[in-house]
């Protein structure tokens, strides 16, 4: 419960987050997402929650990010906004 | 200032919030509505986590001197024995967020996976996946 | 439109900060949240299914029948899947090229597919110890079941679709998440035929051999977990079946 | 199996069912429809045992995993949700056995995963109207959601789009109601639904709780498409398949009704609802513009079945102004009308399925000269219309006539006004169907594109037209009996807390 390793944590989420929905390639917001994911699980680890950590590093920064990927090539990869 | 402090945790939740709502409604692309609605969800589950929080050396919800199967066969002496050093509640984490919080992020996940084959029908029928351009086609 | 989506955003947001100031401490060890259930599950998971991790016996025995309705969202996704994107009859139009310049993908690297394939293997064989040990270390059915279908995933990506359709075939997968599933309901079911409530684990001491009450919920808890695991590693594996071939299950990536 | 069982074996069944048939639709598309039925014609009858054990010893509570309340999870059955209960579950099986000539006709190839999804969409219903758990009650609402959006996607061509819609709105609903269930879990530390009406009087003046009955009304409401949160509602529910919208359409807004109901009532007290928040009027102002708006927009339709789909919007605000003005008759008149609503939507969109199983359209041009060529459709959907309207021998007579004595009870004359509105609204809509189905001459105008020579338009098959018949009748016995429901029923399930 480092209160610092938190906030910095916590900064690092909300930048990916601004990231992920500015960025105009689909391909690179979904990578940007994988990071998101991580630093969440990171946070939650450093929380004491190590069972919805190791399931959002599974689920959130493993799994759907294959997805993403796997849409943008299948559909277009550049965004308008 | 010690206001602002003591619950810094939330505001960023409810920073989060704002950015995946304001995604979801704005955005033009479809994948990017996804991506915000993935955000709106993680902020739940961010609150959700930060409300087990227990500061004051509060280990992991697993206890650590419960040694195994072998122990724990003969429960009845196992309950004397346990007598001995009996859990506190105060040392460990809160565990019952964590498992409506499991749900949810497969939940999350469930729901990404729908939308996501949802636009790529969409991609198929209408060739794009930008908002307004499908609109076009449908006046 | 931007100006809804903002106007929405930020008058949730004022919402939410008008009462954010009266939320309890962040971390304070006594907020109500950590006093009034918690105690009971920290203090009386030892004693009452002998299952070390807290978070894994209120997941599959405390709250089991949250469980297996989310076990059940997983395996809808599935289908739902199946049914929007599946291709059953051949004669329907080409499938539509994604725009992307990287259509045809990176030549096949040799260095990533050895290693992929090195990895494979002890990725399974991690997931099947995170299954095992959900009961004294973090992990259980779901990380577990979401690790195996992310070792298929991975062949898929490195080699190409028919790497994972020789080894799990569309019809395989559709199978296996059903019978995840009928392993977990068919267990709550069977508490019943043996009289107790649905899903009351204590009643299954009267089938398996030389267990105790207390043991018979940490056996019932494991052989729900191994439903969730078949059921969250096919559902993976078939979401991106469909998901990365559009439904035609040739090439995928 | 005793009938201690019922209240989980309504919501098992199905379940366990959903899996064997998917298992069993892949080998062999036949011996899905038999299981579907097999396993809602039990849950029908569980449903009515536990009806029949609560009228006899009140509330039922069941321990799920023989849990203590606060630890596990429990199911609570009360008057309302029992009769809830009968409503979903029998709704889901003249469904089912409806559905079998147009999912034949509609989707040929996706037979096994559409009844998978069919049974696992009322397994969530019946388990959002039976739970007593907030969170469990959050899970369901999203396995409701999930099949709905599949059920809905693969409709005609812009069905995948107007899905698209729904998932986002339905997540912004569902992540509302979870947070709203976050804020209560943070100031009294238990998710129990009666556990929480224990603990929640104490903290009624902190804004947190406040915030948080806010968030799950708001969910709640987009899952109700209540007036201003509708948009998604009217193209899902049109470009549906037909079996679909024959389910979704009477169900799901009855049943997000319900939760409301119980939220206002079970969760929090009736006081904190109407005295504490002050926006009772307001609320009925939203129901009053939700019963113009739909009424008029449903006016402005060519498409019959948008039509009705508009007449489904209006129909929430009915129920919704009915329990927010918040006196014993209005809620009467709301919940009596969560049965009739069901219904007589259900008549109306089967009509609608039989005409688009005949003709491949529901353009108004489609239903000429209908009333000679599929006499018996056409007079079931007469009986539908004239409950819609509020003809007194259907039971839609006997709802509109609570909803309006609670709101001359309450001096809420504007809310009086637009229910006589939108009754003269709906007489206008059906009486054009009705004038287009008799006056017009019968026009060959379809199946110009189809292939094989256009079949001449007869009476719908005899396993559709059967359960249409059924329904009809269902209304005017319900209408007739509206004194015994009412008097046994739903007097119970009104809180006595309200004047």
């Amino acid at each position: 419960m480092i209160w610092q390793f938190d906030l910095l944590l916590l900064t690092f989420v909300v930048i990916c987050a601004i990231a992920a929905i500015t960025v105009k390639d689909l391909l690179s917001a979904a990578m940007i997402m994988g990071a998101y994911s991580f630093f969440m699980c990171l946070l939650w680890a450093e929380m004491g929650s190590v069972d919805v950590a190791f399931t959002e590093a599974t689920v959130g920064a493993g799994v759907s990010t294959i997805f993403f990927v796997a849409a943008a090539y299948r559909t277009s990869r550049r965004s308008k906004d | 200032m010690e206001f602002i402090v003591a619950k810094y945790n939330y505001w960023i939740v409810i920073v989060l919030l704002m950015i995946g709502l304001y995604a979801m409604i704005a955005k033009n692309n479809l994948i990017k509505k996804l991506i915000g609605m993935c955000i709106f969800q993680t902020a739940v589950i961010l609150f959700y986590v930060s409300t087990a929080a227990k500061s004051g050396g509060a280990t992991i919800p697993i206890i650590e001197h419960g040694h195994g199967h072998e122990a724990a066969a003969h429960a009845a002496h196992e309950a004397a024995h346990h007598a001995a050093h009996a859990v506190h509640a105060i040392d460990y984490v809160n565990p019952l967020p964590h498992v409506l919080m499991l749900t949810a992020i497969v939940v999350a996940v469930s729901t990404t996976g729908v939308a996501l084959a949802l636009i790529m029908s969409i991609y198929k029928r209408y060739g794009t996946v930008e908002e307004d351009e499908i609109l076009e086609q449908i006046k | 439109m931007k100006i809804l989506g903002l106007l929405v955003a930020v008058l949730t947001g004022c919402m939410l900060l008008y009462c954010a100031g009266d939320f309890p401490d962040w971390a304070d060890p006594n907020s109500p949240a950590s006093l009034h259930v918690s105690p009971h599950y920290i203090e009386k998971t030892m004693e009452e299914t002998a299952v070390p991790n807290m978070v894994t016996a209120v997941l599959a025995d405390y709250r089991g029948f949250d469980t297996m309705f989310e076990t059940g969202v997983i395996f809808t996704a599935g289908v739902t899947v199946i049914i929007l994107l599946r291709r059953f009859r051949r004669k329907d139009e080409a499938d539509v090229q994604g725009d992307s310049d990287s259509r045809k993908g990176p030549p096949d690297d040799i260095i990533i597919q050895t290693i992929c394939r090195f990895m494979a293997p002890f990725m399974q064989l991690f997931a099947l110890y995170v299954l095992c040990f959900g009961h004294h270390s973090p992990g259980g059915g779901f990380q577990g079941g979401v690790i195996f279908g992310a070792s298929f995933i991975l062949l898929g990506v490195a080699y190409d679709l028919k790497t994972i359709l020789r080894r799990i075939g569309a019809r395989v997968s559709a199978l296996l998440a059903n019978t995840g599933l009928l392993v977990y309901s068919g267990i709550g079911a069977l508490c019943i035929l043996l009289g107790a409530n649905f899903l009351d684990y204590s009643i299954l001491s009267l089938i398996l051999p030389a267990t105790g009450d207390i043991m018979a919920r940490s056996h019932g808890i494991l052989g729900v977990e191994i439903g969730v695991f078949l059921g969250v590693s096919a559902s993976m594996i078939s979401i991106y079946l469909d998901l990365s071939s559009h439904g035609q299950l040739d090439e995928g990536l | 199996m005793s009938s201690a069982q019922f209240p989980i074996l309504l919501v098992a069944v199905p379940l366990l069912s959903a899996f064997i048939l998917n298992i069993a639709g892949w080998f062999n598309k036949k011996y899905c429809l038999p299981v579907v039925i097999v396993a809602l014609v039990g849950s029908v009858y569980a449903s009515f045992g536990t009806l029949f054990t609560v009228l006899e010893q009140g509330t039922i509570r069941y321990r799920l995993g023989a849990w203590l309340p606060p630890m596990g999870i429990e199911y609570v059955v009360d008057h309302l949700n029992g009769l809830v209960l009968c409503i979903v579950s029998s709704v889901g099986l003249i469904t089912a056995i409806y559905s079998k000539r147009s999912v034949e006709q509609e989707l040929p190839e996706r037979i096994p995963q559409f009844y998978t999804l069919y049974i696992l969409l009322v397994t969530g219903l019946l388990g959002i109207t039976v739970t007593g758990d907030a969170f469990n009650l959050y899970v369901l609402l999203e396995i409701a959601a999930l099949t709905a959006y599949a059920l809905l996607a693969v409709g005609e061509d812009r069905a995948v789009l107007s899905s698209f819609h729904y998932v986002i709105m339905g997540t912004i609903g569902a992540c509302f109601y979870l947070l709203g269930v976050g804020f209560l879990y943070i100031k009294t530390g238990s998710l129990n639904m009666i556990d929480l009406h224990g603990l929640l009087p104490g903290l009624f003046g902190s804004n947190v709780i406040v915030v948080g009955f806010a968030m799950i009304m708001i969910g709640v409401w987009v899952k109700m498409a209540f007036f201003p949160l509708h948009g998604w509602l009217p193209n899902a529910y049109t470009y549906a398949p037909s079996a679909t919208s024959c389910l979704v359409a009477p169900l799901m807004t009855k049943v997000s009704v319900y939760v409301m109901i119980r939220i206002m009532f079970s969760v929090f007290s009736p006081e904190f609802t109407f005295e504490v928040l002050a926006c009772r009027h307001i609320i009925v102002w939203l129901a009053v513009a939700a019963i113009i708006a739909g009424s008029l927009l449903a006016l402005a339709q060519t498409d019959f079945k948008k039509m009705l789909t508009y007449v489904v919007v209006a129909e929430v605000g009915y129920m919704a102004g009915g329990v927010w003005l918040a006196n014993t008759a209005a809620i009467t008149g709301a919940i009596l009308h969560i049965l009739n609503d069901a219904l007589m939507t259900l008549c109306l969109f089967m009509t609608v399925g039989i005409i688009v199983y005949k003709t491949r359209g529901h353009q108004f041009e489609n239903l000429k000269g209908l009333y000679r060529t599929m006499p018996f459709t056409m007079t079931a959907f007469t009986v539908g219309v004239l409950s819609m309207m509020g003809v007194p021998p259907t039971c839609g007579f006997f709802s509109k006539w609570y909803l309006i004595l609670g709101a001359i009870r309450a001096e809420h004359w504007v809310f009086m006004g637009a229910l006589l509105f939108s009754s003269l609204v709906n007489a206008v809509l059906f009486f054009r169907i009705i004038e287009i189905g008799y006056f017009e001459p019968f026009t060959d105008h379809h199946a110009h594109g189809d292939d094989h020579q256009p079949e001449p338009i007869d009476e719908g098959p005899l396993s559709m037209v059967v359960p249409l018949w059924i329904v009809a009748a269902a209304l005017v016995i319900v209408g007739m009996y509206t004194s015994g429901i009412v008097t046994k029923v739903i007097q119970f399930a009104v809180p006595e807390a309200i004047v």
